[in-house]
């Protein structure tokens, strides 16, 4: 993976490497902390996938493998800016702050979003592949007009980059110089469709044809990762208009827990990938520079574990919304077919009504 | 009571720089709505006494237009956006649908979309293919969205003040053909709540109800139809979703007879849908079977046949002897 | 005759084999249609007998993959377009609207618009948002396409055979949440004409059609209604556009009483269109208004509580109880 | 104009200057007939114009300033390519075939086409900016199956460059290398919006990103057009994927017949461009070296008058359709509601009825 084109600041044997344009600003503490957050949202993810097996959640999205890129990310983030995901961001609605239960929401199935996404500055998922990237740039625009200090940032996959609205994004964020930075975890697969369906080219180069900087970052390279991310959104804040990062990375799971991927892709490369975990490294680093002991790692492993015993009873307790909910919150002004509906589902006895 | 006489055109684009006067979060967007002030002048001044940062030129991309608008109204901005035509609307379409009519659900009611997106549609003013649509069942279909259109300058000015008022979004309909068509506009009280129909013309046997450009047709129809000892009572829906069912309902109640009128084909479409509601609700009233009398179910033909394509006096009043012919 | 049990999902796979294997101007193209199969494995294996170039995973666009179609058919080519699901269909919709509907009409008749787009459409599964829709509304009001939706294995087998052998474009819908179902299928006749409606259930008190994921829940109610002594005569419309209005007309005539059940909301839509055109046809045999039990007119719920949303049983009893109080 | 960027052949003062990559192979005869090519659009322009004015036409796009960029297109296809147009591109349609009186059925609004496409390998117009571009690319991918050696051509201008449909062409074009030529007329406005409210950087540079060639060309200069269109269908019908020709122009005259440019531009642009007119460096071209006599541009410009002469009697017979075509041609299997509409019509007396 020695590769001119990517930035990278640490390899995956957790040696610290130069590179001519970033160089890492993190402490150990908060690399420490870091990798604490990459630990827990990894339970966090396996914790989903056997509550999903067990039928208590309509499916599961997991983000094994890249939670460097996620927390890299989201801890580049300052608390005004504002971020719009896909339905894979949990490493970046977690360092937002969302509350890991309501990220479970849609997944259950009881709503579909699951929290106030401007509490947490944090847009609600987007599962319509590139639509939340137009969101941001109007966002962004809005900054503009506000005269605010703030960014937004907005995720989406290599499969996605291959959507007109993202690539109208682009046009916009050029045209108006706007505040936004365009974060792709390239995992290498759309579900089944390989990244070089999508592209023969390297994608981060996709934005200099539109006018703007694009950089790839190993995206399991969580000191590369922040670094490039903190210094594209302080240029987006400063004024300096849009970047494409793209976080080189890979989804080492299924697609969703749906998916299957033995039936397109072999194991041997998922082995190779094992071999640029993004937590291992860290742990590596951690060990060599900060000292850091067993002691305290295994107090995060348990952490994780009652992390993830409390993320159990949260789910479980999420019981069926009453039916009439369903139509709350359609209008703000109201609709004379959501009081019919309204009135129907009283009348038939679904519901006692009134919410 | 301050009236004006004044074109459609204008009444839009006095309501407009009004909204923008009375709220600083308003924008406009759209293409060529700056110096140009629009392909048919609705924006016309608005960018050089409000800037570019408030009625923002755009690059040619539809889904781009209302997508960032989706942004802005998150970021508590409300945004007007211009289609060009009605037939140009497509691309923005899955916004439309999956972000604007969706995104206070999703919330849970954090967001509020409190966006316009202005449509120019209908025919009548010979142009070439994708400039005559009638695309409003579309939007009507889908919840979360709602739809009107207007008929008269004053309508017009007051509509689109309060289209931008409203919390919800809001598709509104334009008839071009009557942009430029004068009208009595009076600045200082609103006619109407925002979806509430208007009984433009009161009669005794049949209601006739339209919208937008068809409510000149319409009570071109019922002057003829009068000479002949039919009374049409005509109503002007205003509204699209949410129609303002009541309206029709105490009308066709008295008159137990309903045609709608509309350029946009039949199958799937509002008055359709208008006929099967009223006539569940009106069921014993009725003394004639609901019709609609809409454009073919065909792409809109080359404009020089137009007006065959169009509902024309002729094609409503052979509705209403069509009507009449069932007692 | 050789008759085999087979789910729908085979059916439809074993259909599309068969048109591919007849003509090889045949292609599939969609995301994930290849090695996967398709997200339901409705294209299983296709990709592996017939190669890469004859059943194409797509980059991500579904703009592109109609877009492209639309081209691979001015070239002579038919191609099958998967839309991965319902919610994920309207980025294509410009160039459905704009470019599969108009351009035989655009080319006057040069043009053969030789392509099916596959929508799997309604709700039932229990998946997050935009995978639950029921859009086939907005493809039946646009005039240049045909809509049309199966409900059985046997039919799955050879509508989308016939839709592929169709010179016109067809939006293909898929009731999901029935691909898993078993059912026979007859490999050497079709059941029936592209467009035409089935009788599923002979009855004489009320006429009640659905089309897809409606079919089965309608039946279920035919046979609660039986116990309670009232006789429905269940229809399959199969055809959205054209509906097979003479055969509704037939049944209308002699129930006098008509329910129409579709997962989509009612406004705007083709449950309201059919009622209103049956209404107006059989108005003297009309003993009851014609009513639509459809979706509500929200965004598809979360769908721990979408069996509250899609018509029910006993939504669609309750309408046979309002439908008998007429008398 | 002196730009590295920009290949150019021929001088605006009509001087032949050297390319590293191209060299011109017109003979002088060609030219010459390249030449006459341009006189007669420009002066179907012209009368197109006139007859708008004079309430023949319900509108007219013209093309004045663009007729180097078209002809210069339209003479590098072969007979077998395929071309997919815009509503602007007559003189492609001319080098296609096209009789100039079906070309202007479209904007006498008796026709929503004008043409048959198969007999002059020249697609219908295309109105809703960018939907061609995702045609075309699927047309080439129809050559590819049919192993055919040919070439699909599509055109597109400045504005259009902004939308999903033209940018999702260009990530299919590179993903299945298909054999498709995008040309695109920078003319530096759509309608009222100028090329910097598109793209800061050049156009021609976004095709690079997307993993293919892009190349900037003087759209007024004859010569150069041709060898760049020349070179990249040869491109394309040999395997080699697609090229994005960004041809650099200018719209002289209104965006159409129902525009007002002097809202939104100044004249003096207009007088820049003047100096650079695609026809009068030819003709210079053409004095000079192949010693062209006043009394052959003459009877060029005769034949253009005759040519007017002719389009105008052509223009003035269209008569107004039967109103029951429109039922005409929009299923090819027939459809229940198209049967009623004509049954309807008929009854009104608004057509004698079968067509
Ligand atoms: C417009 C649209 N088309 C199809 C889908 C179905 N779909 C969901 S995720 C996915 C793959 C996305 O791949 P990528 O963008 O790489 O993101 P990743 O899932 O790898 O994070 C697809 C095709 C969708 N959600 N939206
Ligand atoms: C999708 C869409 N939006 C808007 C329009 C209206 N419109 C017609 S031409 C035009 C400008 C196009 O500019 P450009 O692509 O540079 O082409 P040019 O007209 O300069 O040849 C616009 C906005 C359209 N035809 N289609
Ligand atoms: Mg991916
Ligand atoms: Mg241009």
């Amino acid at each position: 993976m020695v590769d001119e084109e990517l930035v990278q600041l640490l390899t995956p044997e957790g040696q610290r490497v130069e590179h001519p344009d970033y160089t890492s600003t993190l402490s150990n503490e908060k690399i420490f902390s870091m990798y604490r957050d990459m630990v827990i949202i990894r339970r966090l993810c396996n914790e989903s996938t056997s509550l999903q097996r067990q039928g208590q959640l309509a499916l599961w999205a997991p983000i094994q493998g890249q939670e460097a890129a996620q927390i890299g990310a989201g801890r580049a983030l300052q608390p005004m800016d504002f971020t719009f995901p896909t339905y894979r961001e949990h490493g970046i609605a977690w360092s937002r702050g969302v509350p890991p239960a309501n990220m479970l929401r849609l997944f259950r199935a009881v709503s579909n979003g699951g929290w106030d996404p401007y509490t947490y500055r944090h847009s609600v998922p987007a599962i319509v592949l590139g639509n939340q990237v137009l969101n941001a740039v109007g966002y962004a625009m809005g900054i503009q007009r506000d005269g605010a200090e703030e960014a937004a940032m907005t995720f989406f996959g290599d499969g996605a980059s291959s959507q007109g609205d993202v690539l109208e994004g682009f046009v916009w964020a050029a045209s108006f110089n706007a505040p936004v930075v365009f974060f792709c975890q390239n995992n290498q697969w759309g579900i089944s469709t390989p990244m070089s369906t999508q592209s023969k080219v390297p994608l981060y180069r996709r934005a200099r044809g539109f006018g703007f900087p694009g950089i790839r970052v190993d995206g399991n390279d969580l000191l590369a990762v922040y670094e490039v991310a903190r210094t594209a959104l302080e240029n987006a804040r400063a004024g300096g208009g849009p970047t494409l990062i793209e976080a080189y990375t890979y989804r080492m799971g299924a697609h969703t827990t749906s998916d299957d991927p033995t039936r397109y892709r072999v194991e041997a490369e998922v082995e190779v990938w094992k071999h640029r975990d993004p937590i291992e490294r860290v742990k590596a680093l951690l060990v060599r520079e900060a000292k850091t002991t067993q002691a305290e790692f295994d107090a995060i492993d348990a952490e994780a574990e009652e992390f993830a015993l409390q993320l159990r009873a949260d789910v479980l307790a999420m019981g069926r919304p009453d039916p009439i909910t369903m139509f709350d919150n359609v209008y703000a002004e109201g609709h004379p077919l959501i009081e019919e509906g309204r009135r129907e589902m009283v009348e038939l006895g679904i519901s006692g009504g009134a919410h | 009571m301050a009236t004006v006489t004044m074109t459609m055109a204008k009444a839009l684009n006095e309501g407009l720089r009004r909204a923008m006067e009375k709220n600083s979060k308003v924008l406009i967007m759209g293409e060529d709505v700056g110096k140009l002030g629009g392909v048919f002048r609705i924006t016309d001044g608005l960018q050089k006494d409000f800037g570019p940062d408030r009625v923002v030129d755009a690059p040619l991309a539809e889904s781009a237009i209302v997508g960032t608008a989706v942004g802005l109204a998150i970021r508590g901005y409300r945004t007007v956006c211009e289609m060009q035509f009605d037939g140009f609307v497509y691309p923005a379409f899955d916004q439309i649908v999956s972000q604007v009519a969706k995104l206070r659900k999703r919330s849970e009611g954090a967001y509020t979309m409190g966006l316009v997106i202005r449509l120019p549609f209908q025919g009548g003013i010979g142009a070439i293919e994708h400039h005559s649509e009638s695309p409003e069942a579309l939007f009507a279909h889908t919840g979360g969205l709602k739809v009107m259109a207007c008929s008269t300058p004053n309508d017009a000015y007051w509509m689109i003040q309060q289209a931008i008022e409203s919390d919800d979004p809001v598709i509104f309909c334009e008839p071009k053909s009557r942009y430029w068509e004068k009208g009595e506009v009076d600045l200082d009280a609103a006619p109407a709540g925002l979806f509430d129909a208007a009984v433009r013309r009161p009669g005794t046997d049949i209601t006739v109800a339209g919208y937008g450009s068809t409510m000149k047709t319409i009570l071109r129809a019922a002057e003829t139809a009068a000479g002949e000892g039919v009374s049409l009572e005509v109503i002007d829906l205003r509204g699209l979703s949410p129609v303002d069912t009541a309206a029709l309902v105490d009308s066709v109640t008295k008159t137990g007879r309903l045609i709608v009128v509309q350029e946009a084909p039949v199958h799937a479409s509002i008055g359709a849908s208008i006929v099967a509601d009223v006539t569940h609700r009106c069921f014993y009233s009725m003394r004639a079977p609901g019709l609609v009398v809409g454009g073919y179910h065909i792409p809109y033909p080359p404009t020089r046949i137009e007006e065959d394509y169009r509902p024309t006096v002729d094609r409503i009043l052979d509705a209403v002897d069509r009507v009449m012919e069932f007692d």
